[in-house]
């Protein structure tokens, strides 16, 4: 019969500072990426693909782009008659120190172990682009010997920072610990990191069995705190994840993520998969090329209009870009207009940014500029307005 | 006011692309399918309750409708029906004729006890607000109302036609007269008083007089038991797509940026069912011109005034000209598609040319295979 | 695996109670329509795509399977169709049998792909994994598992029995033997690898060998060919509603508190459709015992051994007794109903008595009124 | 063509002190009321039987309950295409002396006027059972010659309290302010006074107005006060609502709305109108009456299972009620059950609240006894649980 196997937690508290503007009013996980989908649409997919009908989120402070985006769950298949999306609300009182906040931490995630009634539970972030077959980790969980089983890509160490969080593989190949990237030595052939991935899997009972012993402890220990802590004691096995991977915890990741998906391996390895990645559908008109128009390596999403010429970047929808404009490696969201003979290079534009006529907006590789939403760029002087970081 | 729209026909005047579809689910502009302005019109003029009589290999157009949301039309005690032939103790209810579906969905109708019927067709692309229709309809206290086309003098001998007195009150029908009285051609488009249509269809049945048609037999019995009839004129883009010539002459027509039909314009909206398909990509090596292409497809050939529609795969070097292209088609590299329409999930192989002309415009079924397989990856 | 489920007789045994409607559209138990059942089923079952196959006056029944959302079944990708007679370019597609229904259903099965295609009957009371017996036909590495049911051997003679070898191979089928051998009848449930039943199917319309049943047809065939066929036997609460009397029995049988039915079980829920109606009302004069009611229901009689369903009123001074209440009769005044099956939306005027006898059940059709007409408040 | 005429606001945040303990984790809203609604039910339906489909909700503190029930929306057609149900979340942050909290205040309102598109707003409380024709409303805004419609019951002066709102109706009858119910004179003929509903309808370009000028304001006024301003300022026309109307703000309000429904009239009058009430649905079996029951003028759920006796009750759905429980005069919610033997009068038990065998509980028609939720009184002890006010 059709039994709750597995449930799913997301929690939408992730860091931003890193991201700002680009977070300044949404979490990562609503990020807009690749042109028509935000950061979630990734780990909700994965969860639908499996199957999955239970899942518990945590709302972020900005919560209304998250509901906006999610309504009834239905696109990822999550409003079912039995399950569906259980939302927890933002929590503002974060001082840990009051057992009360503490308390309620544990409890929001007991509550939902208790009453999901499933055998497992995966924990996965929403700020990543990936795409996990969770029913491949769940069989390589069940025929592991840890009880829980951890996830990691393997990484060039040229492209983390040394803090990132990294596995301890032993030489049976359970994962011992989980420690900063710097702690961890590259294997020896290949000279890549383990990294940690932040999903983890294990068996319900376990899980509540953590939280409870945390939420009897007179300090505060964070879920990943917790989950790591867990590992130690009792190791884990170590799930590698070969697909498209990115982490995306800086403006530089964001950027270089979506410029990535204009590499088109790529884009069919992630989008065309098996196991297909959902979002919310609009309803758009088709998109328009003009006769003066000329497009090269380029994403676009639907009800675009286009005049003039754009190369390697990626357009979400309804985006207008005039006659003689120019826009070249950048990343420009929904409902951005680019007026009449302006140049658009390294940059990304959030939602319904306006730049006017015979403007140059210029960025780096290495630092695009950034204009925040509905920013209006209709002079010179405006141009102040981006930010680089 | 409930709506009844007739989407039952074979459409064999579409040849192959309706071989196994029905006429109203065919692909039109990139993100359509033709019953989306029918339904879209039913929404926007707040019509919520939609009877879709079909009975010609109604698959697609049932997947495609489900159950109405996509047009706003799954409201509680409302909704879209899909009606299909079946058998009760009097035996077998197949459709014959555009009244005698109506005739035939009766107990539909009246589940509903409405006091209009609003009779449409599913295979003509336009906006139109019924509930214009409608005020007009009560306005003159009519007991039918016909939608009609002004069009020139010189077309009107190829429609039925109208003929009104000065109060619009319609005087006498004629079907492609030689010698038109006037330019007022039928839309197909009826608002009825149900309980005084579904009496005439239950007589006309009883008695053996069998009223199958609406324009042959139900109207002509309208004007002459003296009832009521107005003629409403819509101004505006219209229509009908039942040829190959004339469904790709529309799509051309979509593609004109100024084109009447206004299909932009956010407060009439046409929706459609969608799935959520990646964005579409081109390529270094593409050229897209005057054209429309939509999500999932993937662009690296020319195209050159012409549409693709959803998940449509161009290879590298071929070329798409004054041609429509319907979904999931897969089309090699090399190939030449010019005034040509594509049906779905066709694959065109490398090399392979597809060459129509203006006034014989070229057709590759649907799921046909053409020249020799290509990657569909 | 996908399933079909065949909801397309005229169930002409359950006389006046399907001359409006389908028999799967029948309602049960006071909340549940007998398809119910087997929608729910593929629901917990994990099976989340059901074609269901009808043609006979399937308005109630289309109005109550809607998306399918009520019993789970509408995910992307998935989801209930609705499968009525088409007409296709060959020719009008009637059902002539279960086999001929899901041969002229081919289209809409191969949309998906199916390695393995379960074929059920609408109009059961049972509930069954059907993943327990998929698990078991793809262990015996079967061409088609038949879900069989051991009876007493007394019984066997009016059953379609299934005689089997040791390892539970199906050696010979017998409709109805005078003699059985066995004690194991064919449920109507099969699981068929689909790609095999396919061809046979195709062939045999091909060679004018048509296969229109698969207790007729399709298992005969099947032995004679030595496909693998098993029998898989299911233990626990089973009823075929198809004649008055044994579906006022199973609602009789639903009543018992210990039924091994077992409805309230939470594991395995029986979904249904329904409508938000208000919170039933038991006035000062009623009496209900041994009964189930429902929300809508208004009781100022006397309920005895009965079942109301949905929005039944029942005025002062009646008593129904042994009784099984559609939704939405009106029950007026000092009535008395006993051993009776009162259809949806009768009427039933103050003082009329409707009584039956435990070997004759009493019925009145849908809608019909009885007696002088009540006040329908 | 289908145009936005009409949206509405429905706030949730309503003081619901005189009803704790029932209130103490969910709004007045979400109040189970009449065996199988929540009070939202009914300014929902009303919304729904006008055809609005653009609805702003202001989340109060405990957001949950209300998520939980209202869900997409469908069961109130507040799911389709365009519109739909745009919640805004709770906001602790109250101290309005801060003209940050102030201007959020003010922008929320703001942000959903604009956007709606409508040409009038209606504001509609949570907390109160009515079956308001929205429609015949509007038709009489529309025939008035005030630019906005106040909502009134005649209502005897005995039933209420003197500082509760009442309308000052001029000759011409007009509203010329709000007042309290002791500043108005019953009018001469019945002894009534016209009790202010709560619900105002006007354009909603002069209600963007009337935000927009607070907002400009130095000191902070709540809706209600605006609205009750603009009265004098604009006067308004008195639209007098006849149907079944009972403002839930006391727990003995709460008590006797749901005795009410008890009277057939009221059962039916509200409850079975052309203008449905939508509720959430629930799949659940039919209710079960043993043949020991004793079932009299009783307001019932599905899924109960009913062997003992009960009179002048309301019971939810799934309760249990046992051989020789008597249960009178009560309101029983969801998943109750009472005991073998236990006799329960005059009490209001919350959901999930468990009466052992042989128990005696008993409140008064002035003071019922109530049990919070999910609470257990097994023993003679546990009866001091409930509490009376």
């Amino acid at each position: 019969m059709r039994q709750n196997i597995i449930s799913a937690i997301v929690d939408l508290n992730e860091p931003d500072e890193a991201l700002r503007p680009l977070t300044s009013n949404r979490p990562v996980g609503t990020l807009p990426f690749a042109g028509r989908y935000r950061l979630i649409d990734f780990p909700l997919s994965a969860i639908s693909n499996a199957g999955i009908r239970d899942v518990a989120m945590f709302l972020p402070k900005s919560g209304r782009s998250v509901q906006d985006h999610i309504r009834s769950g239905n696109s990822w298949n999550l409003d079912t008659i039995t399950g569906g999306i259980f939302t927890f609300p933002y929590v503002a009182e974060k001082d840990y120190s009051d057992p009360v906040n503490r308390k309620r931490y544990y409890d929001d995630y007991l509550t939902f172990l208790r009453k999901s009634d499933s055998r497992y539970t995966i924990v996965i972030g929403a700020g990543n682009v990936e795409n996990i077959n969770i029913e491949e980790v769940l069989q390589f969980h069940v025929d592991g010997n840890n009880p829980i089983t951890v996830l990691y890509k393997r990484q060039d160490p040229k492209t983390i920072t040394p803090d990132e969080a990294a596995l301890n593989i032993s030489e049976a190949g359970d994962v011992t610990a989980i420690l900063k990237a710097k702690e961890v030595t590259p294997d020896a052939v290949n000279h890549m990191l383990p990294m940690n991935m932040g999903v983890y899997l294990m068996r319900t009972s376990l899980f509540i069995e953590l939280m409870q012993n945390a939420s009897e402890q007179d300090t505060y220990a964070s879920l990943q705190q917790i989950l790591s802590e867990a590992v130690e004691v009792y190791n884990a096995n170590a799930y590698e994840y070969t697909g498209f991977y990115s982490k995306i915890d800086t403006v530089k990741r964001y950027f270089d993520a979506n410029m990535a998906m204009l590499d088109e391996a790529n884009y069919q390895a992630l989008l065309f998969s098996q196991r297909q990645i959902f979002t919310k559908n609009k309803n758009e008109i088709p998109t328009f090329f003009a006769k003066s128009s000329i497009v090269n390596t380029t994403l676009l999403g639907t009800g675009s209009h286009i005049e003039g010429r754009v190369d390697n970047s990626v357009i979400f929808r309804s985006v207008k870009i005039d006659r003689g404009a120019e826009v070249a490696n950048s990343v420009i969201m929904q409902n951005c207009k680019i007026g009449p003979g302006s140049h658009v290079k390294y940059a990304i534009l959030d939602k319904g940014v306006v730049i006017g006529a015979g403007l140059k907006i210029e960025g780096t590789p290495e630092q695009p500029i950034i204009f925040a939403k509905g920013a209006s760029v209709l002079h010179e002087a405006d141009i102040d307005k981006g930010v680089q970081r | 006011m409930l709506a009844m729209i007739l989407a039952g026909g074979q459409g064999s005047r579409l040849g192959k692309l309706t071989k196994s579809t029905a006429k109203p689910a065919v692909p039109f502009g990139g993100r359509y399918r033709i019953i989306d302005f029918a339904l879209s019109n039913c929404f926007n003029s707040g019509v919520n309750t939609v009877g879709v009589v079909t009975q010609y290999q109604p698959l697609e157009l049932n997947a495609h409708i489900q159950n109405g949301a996509s047009w706003g039309l799954d409201e509680k005690n409302a909704g879209v029906t899909v009606l299909q032939p079946f058998a009760s103790r009097e035996g077998e209810k197949w459709f014959e004729g555009t009244a005698h579906a109506i005739y035939q969905n009766m107990d539909y109708i009246d589940l509903y006890s409405p006091k209009y019927v609003l009779i449409l067709s599913g295979d003509h692309i336009y906006k139109m607000d019924y509930e214009a229709m409608f005020n007009y309809h009560k306005a003159k206290k009519a007991s039918l109302t016909v939608g009609v086309l002004p069009v020139s003098m010189a077309e009107a001998p190829r429609f039925g036609i109208m003929n009104t007195d000065e109060t619009e009150r319609i005087i006498e029908f004629e079907e492609k007269p030689k010698q038109p009285k006037s330019n007022l051609a039928s839309m197909g488009i009826y608002i009825f008083n149900w309980p005084t249509l579904k009496k005439y269809l239950i007589d006309s049945y009883a008695t053996d007089m069998k009223m199958e048609d609406f324009g042959k037999d139900v109207i002509p019995a309208y004007l002459a038991h003296n009832e009521p009839t107005y003629a409403y004129a819509f101004h505006g883009y219209w229509k009908d797509v039942g040829t190959i010539q004339s469904l790709w002459q529309a799509n051309m027509e979509f593609l004109e940026p100024n084109n009447e039909l206004n299909i932009g314009d956010k407060e009439w909206r046409v929706y459609s069912r969608n799935d959520a398909l990646p964005p579409m990509y081109i390529t270094k090596s593409a050229r897209v011109n005057n054209a429309m292409v939509v999500d999932g497809c993937y662009v690296a050939g020319d195209i050159e005034h012409s549409i693709l529609s959803q998940n449509v795969k161009v290879g590298a070097g071929s070329v798409i000209r004054d041609s429509m292209i319907m979904p999931n088609a897969v089309i090699g590299k090399n190939v030449t598609i010019d005034h040509a329409i594509v049906g779905e999930r066709a694959i065109i192989g490398d090399g392979a040319n597809v060459v129509g002309t203006e006034d014989d415009i070229a057709v590759v079924g649907y799921q046909e295979v053409l020249g020799k397989a290509v990657d569909k990856g």
